[in-house]
């Protein structure tokens, strides 16, 4: 079975994050003053094949904890579907 | 004592740390590859500077699989020395050997520049030869150096070798390049025997390039191991 | 099946399509025409420059290899030489400025690798409109930021370049960018097919549909608000695999087993395939099946027109292609046989066992079209000096600070702040001075290179201002220490279909090699970029000299800034009267207007051959030419870069020559150097200098925190050195913060 | 009112993307051998004060398209809600 995965790995808070500072400010200096806060992280699109949903649900969360993110300053999220065959 | 470089795929400094050794020291050095296993005839590994796999995902990340770390894990455990710098520094973040995690510069920029160190702990393996307080000058050339960790990890696992610094020593906000936390530049693990910085002492062992002062790192470790014999 | 004008689609003239079918000998096929549209641009081709670029003079005793070559190449003796070139990445920089210039970067160190050397340093030269517009900010800081991403993480040192910034580049950005490289000279490969039966393989990333048309599309016309439609072709880089590549091509050159190589750039494996054969006087037969591809799908004409980056073409001996795809392999890499050397001189490709295309490779190449295009000599404004009233002396040091802050002249820091110009532990002279040094690791000497061509003085009198950038490229190799060897350039033009640009492109030549020849540095090779026009708006003709030069004594490294209070500055060459094309008469009084400073090319050879003497007898602390912002701005700038406790000076004027305080302050005049020198030193200086026939003058001292310049009793400027520098670091950090 | 916004940036269909091969083929090295290929993105959170939702919607396509995406070589989405006075 082919499984399509979306991971979002973010900073944890209170991790200062120098890239969302600057597009803050960028975004602001474009006139949108209403900008808050922004916090960039990244997202990931995943097609693994895997005999179940459960395992590719392990296969992901294992990937995502060994690799994809750092556990010192990120968090990580995902979601998984099913594909049609291609 | 013997030298080993390890090369990884988008390393950049392994030529240049092995001119360090081999023609600025003159001590015997060679090459060790990201596939090997074992560190054979290695008494101090040097993970270079560079952009392994692209740093792709995040520097060091991948590197930090690459079968070579099992050994270079097992190496540091049994008391071998481990310097990494800057890449390499990353990659020995990524594989726990000394805690905490790089974050991208605070400019967003890659910064090429000289940079002042205060040495804060002259008992590691590669500062023993430094007084304490000594301010090192050594150029940085990276973008991903801004240091963050918990400072209880720290406290528990780390101890902190050299801060970024103005030429007489202060440690200032203004002589932080990179907002790494409490202008930390470089590391120790507890035992001193693993040591990783941002600044590239390689580049600053030799007069024609503008400076000497990087080379007391590799004096230091040539002597600790003088001293100290093989564990 | 061709429909009614099937030339139009690959960007041919009609008559360039008849041609087509008389080398055939028949009607062309899709594929066929597409190869040779791409084949016949004005990129590939040189078209329109060719007989004007066969007056560059290209031989001298140090040459072993001209222009014609991916690179050219020097003789450093002792087994050892060096592969340099320029190119330009104009076009797909102004789409997308960080792939667009990283992928100029990837390109022209693939140009260095294909000779078989290893890079040592890359030089970048660029154009912005002004900075005040946001969108030349989004340029600057994306092909910045992009020449930084590729070099850094190859681990080739960015070392030097220089930027300008003029409306006339308000949507046309230049970014061109030139590599050096050391080869052992027994290890020099060309990019030839030589040998009938041997393997041709494909090594490097897969094929996939980037950048189609690139060469024809985007360098060979001109923009439009179609531009941005054309953005899919937009090639992306991959310096980690670009730096596998160089590792692994290395490696594979060491085995000796290498025949030619040459990368795959502008119009891919169509231009690396014909090329090769054709220098070869060789053909090559293609399986296009068996290139590796990214994408499924992919028709024929895609693969053969792919501009995919980080591939190489190489010609290998027969037998040894499974050592070669090893070594490939244990990069990561892949490097698969696609094709053979045949002798019969033809291009043919096939796919699935059917012929596609049967091209001769002299057709696509050797046999391209020639064009003496038509020209017409422009008038360009002239100044009236007479008219002008001159800087009053209470401007004078408000006016200097002025100056330093302008984007043009100020600090390049911010630029190369962002370069690793450390990496391979060679740079004996970083960024920042007159040129850049590296030193060699095998012996004493070093090489040293500089990049420069200012486009206001082309544009007002083209001559002149094409022997002004090989002067200035010269004469700041030498204040570095080194003597200049020979040189590659990058000519940016506007649209050559229009005569003026044509008039301005021939100008430019010949004043180049007029200069070339006077310097004896000839032109081993290069890159023309035409068609910068937006909009009907061209752009200055640019051309941009990367000039090399050696020192025999690494010890003979200068710099400009000063190193001890109390040393001795002394000015050679003479002051006149200069206003014209300069930085201070476009600021104070918003004119562009000609001519630039003359040249007096005997003056200038004999005022550097004096400044080398003078620096390989040991008698130079420090030195500097003067150019942009004139002699007042020189003298700063040796201030500022100064050395602990000497960074100031006290300078008299009055006998530095220039009828008015402005030409004296700011005026351009070529030819002339400014030099700090021990006291000791300084009375044999002299004497040296008038052994040369030099005109030189002791203006004053090195002091240290202020920049004092009188003129007989008068004080000029009397400013502090902290303040002259923070309108000068300040100022790009300024404007691009917006 | 104060908005939420979460943006997601991809790369565009066939634009190459070194950093998501890199990542499979880590990630197949690892032992994740099912992994058919990773594309890799941003993932930003920004938090704005705006009017209306129209004037938050209106803000944040805007933002994506003048600044945080790159029109050559990405594409955008983006999700909006309103959130609780903080
Ligand atoms: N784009 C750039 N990249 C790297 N270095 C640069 C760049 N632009 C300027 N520099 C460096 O800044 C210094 C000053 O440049 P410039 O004013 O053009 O010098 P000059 O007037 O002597 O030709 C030089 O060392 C030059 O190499
Ligand atoms: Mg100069």
């Amino acid at each position: 079975m082919r499984w399509r995965a979306r991971v979002w790995v973010t900073l944890r808070a209170g991790v200062l994050d120098p890239q969302g500072a600057a597009t803050r400010s960028a975004l602001v200096s474009l006139g949108f003053t209403g900008v808050q806060t922004v916090r960039a992280g990244k997202f990931l699109e995943l097609e693994l094949v895997a005999a179940s949903r459960e395992e590719a649900d392990r296969q992901v969360a294992d990937m995502c904890r060994r690799l994809l993110a750092n556990p010192v300053t990120e968090d990580f999220r995902y979601e998984l579907e099913g594909c049609q065959e291609g | 004592m013997r030298f080993g470089v390890v090369v990884f795929p988008g390393s950049n400094c392994e030529r240049d740390c092995f001119h360090l050794v081999d023609q600025v020291l003159g001590r015997p050095v060679r090459y060790v590859w990201h596939q090997d296993t074992a560190l054979e005839r290695v008494d101090c590994v040097i993970l270079p500077g560079g952009f392994s796999y692209g740093d792709y995902l995040r520097p060091g990340a991948i590197a930090r699989f690459s079968p070579v770390m099992g050994a270079v894990a097992e190496h540091a455990g049994a008391g071998g020395l481990v310097l990494g710098i800057c890449n390499g520094f990353q990659i020995l973040l990524e594989a726990g050997l000394l805690p905490g995690a790089m974050l991208r510069n605070r400019s967003l920029q890659f910064q090429c520049q000289d940079v002042f160190l205060r040495v804060e702990d002259v008992e590691t393996a590669f500062t023993r030869l430094c007084r304490p307080g000594q301010v090192l000058k050594v150029p940085i050339k990276h973008g991903d150096g801004n240091y963050h960790v918990d400072p209880e990890d720290l406290a528990a696992r780390g101890r902190v070798v050299f801060r970024y610094s103005e030429a007489d020593g202060r440690v200032t906000p203004e002589a932080n390049p990179n907002g790494s936390m409490a202008n930390i530049a470089g590391l120790a693990n507890l035992e001193g025997n693993v040591v990783g910085l941002m600044p590239h002492p390689e580049v600053s062992a030799e007069e024609v390039l503008g400076g000497t002062d990087g080379r007391v790192l590799l004096e230091s470790a040539v002597r600790y191991w003088e001293e100290r014999g093989p564990c | 099946m061709l429909e009614d004008r099937p030339w139009e689609a690959v960007g041919l003239t009609e008559e360039e399509y008849r041609r087509c079918r008389e080398l055939l000998g028949r009607e062309p096929n899709h594929l066929e025409l597409g190869l040779v549209g791409l084949m016949w641009s004005e990129h590939c081709s040189y078209k329109t420059s060719k007989v004007h670029l066969a007056k560059l003079p290209n031989e001298g005793p140090g040459v072993l290899q001209g222009p014609g070559e991916n690179a050219g190449v020097i003789d450093l003796g002792d087994g050892l030489a060096l592969a340099f070139k320029i190119e330009s990445h104009n076009h797909p920089s102004a789409i997308e400025p960080l792939q667009g210039a990283a992928t100029g970067v990837g390109g022209i160190l693939r140009d260095i690798i294909t000779m078989g050397a290893h890079p040592i340093a890359i030089l970048d030269s660029l154009r912005f409109g002004l900075l005040e517009a946001p969108r030349n900010r989004y340029l600057f800081a994306g092909v910045v930021a992009g020449i930084g991403w590729y070099g850094n993480c190859f681990g080739c040192p960015t070392v030097g370049g220089e930027v300008y910034c003029e409306p006339v580049y308000d949507g046309n950005p230049l970014v061109n960018a030139m590599c050096l490289g050391l080869v052992r000279t027994a290890g020099i490969i060309r990019g030839r097919a030589e040998g009938p039966g041997n393997p041709v393989l494909l090594a490097g990333a897969p094929t996939g549909r980037d950048g189609i048309h690139g060469a024809s599309l985007l360098a060979s016309r001109e923009f439009d608000e179609k531009a941005e439609e054309r953005r899919p072709s937009v090639q992306v880089g991959d310096p980690f695999l670009g730096k596998l590549l160089l590792e692994a091509c290395l490696e594979a050159r060491d085995t000796g087993l290498l025949v030619g190589v040459n990368d795959l750039g502008a119009a891919g494996l169509t231009s690396a395939c014909s090329e090769t054969a054709s220098r070869a006087g060789t053909g090559i037969e293609l399986e296009l099946d068996e290139v590796p591809r990214r994408e499924p799908g992919m028709t024929p004409y895609e693969v053969m027109l792919s501009e995919s980056q980080e591939r190489m073409l190489i010609i290998a001996r027969q037998g040894g292609e499974e050592v070669i795809a090893r070594i490939f392999r244990r990069w990561g890499l892949e490097a698969k046989i696609i094709g053979r050397v045949t002798a019969d001189g033809m291009i043919r490709v096939r796919e699935g066992g059917r012929m596609v295309a049967e091209v001769p490779a002299a057709a696509l190449t050797r046999e391209a079209p020639v064009y003496h295009r038509p020209e017409r000599a422009a008038e360009r404004p002239v100044l009236d000096l007479g008219a002008l009233p001159d800087l009053a002396p209470s401007q004078a040091g408000a006016w200097l600070a002025r100056l330093m802050g302008s984007a043009n002249l100020a600090s390049r820091e911010w630029v190369y702040r962002q370069y690793d110009h450390l990496v391979g532990v060679n740079t004996a002279l970083r960024p920042g001075s007159d040129a850049a040094v590296l030193r060699f690791k095998d012996r004493p000497g070093g090489v040293a290179a500089a990049v420069d061509g200012n486009g206001r003085h082309c544009w007002l009198a083209p001559r002149l201002g094409g022997a002004l950038a090989v002067a200035e490229a010269a004469r700041n190799l030498t204040v570095s220490g080194a003597r200049p060897v020979a040189l590659t350039n990058c000519l940016n033009f506007g649209n050559p279909e229009r005569p003026e640009i044509m008039w301005e492109f021939r100008e430019v030549i010949e004043g180049m090699a007029e200069a070339c020849r006077a310097l004896g540095t000839p032109v081993t090779g290069g890159n023309v970029s035409f068609y910068n026009e937006t909009l009907g708006q061209n752009i200055y003709p640019t051309p941009v000299v990367g000039m090399v030069g050696l020192l025999d004594d690494i010890a003979h490294v200068t710099r400009q800034g000063f190193q001890s209070a109390g040393d001795r500055i002394i000015l050679l060459g003479r002051t006149r009267d200069d206003l014209g094309g300069g930085e201070y008469l476009k600021l104070a009084h918003g004119l562009v207007a000609g001519p630039p400073p003359g040249l007096d090319l005997e003056a200038e050879v004999r005022v550097q051959a004096l400044c080398l003497e003078a620096i390989r007898a040991g008698m130079v602390r420090s030195a500097h030419d003067c150019s942009d912002g004139g002699l007042a701005v020189a003298l700063a700038e040796m201030a500022v870069a100064g050395g602990e406790g000497a960074r100031g000076l006290d300078v008299d004027l009055a006998a530095a020559g220039g009828s008015r305080l402005d030409t004296l302050l700011f005026g351009e005049t070529p030819s002339r150097i400014v030099l700090a020198v021990a006291p000791a030193a300084a009375e044999g200086l002299l004497a040296l200098a008038r052994r040369h026939g030099v005109a030189a003058v002791e203006l004053g001292v090195v002091t240290d925190g202020r920049v004092v310049l009188r003129q007989g009793g008068r004080t000029l400027v009397d400013e502090a050195t902290a303040d002259l520098e923070a309108a000068w670091k300040g100022a790009l950090p300024c404007l691009m913060a917006g």
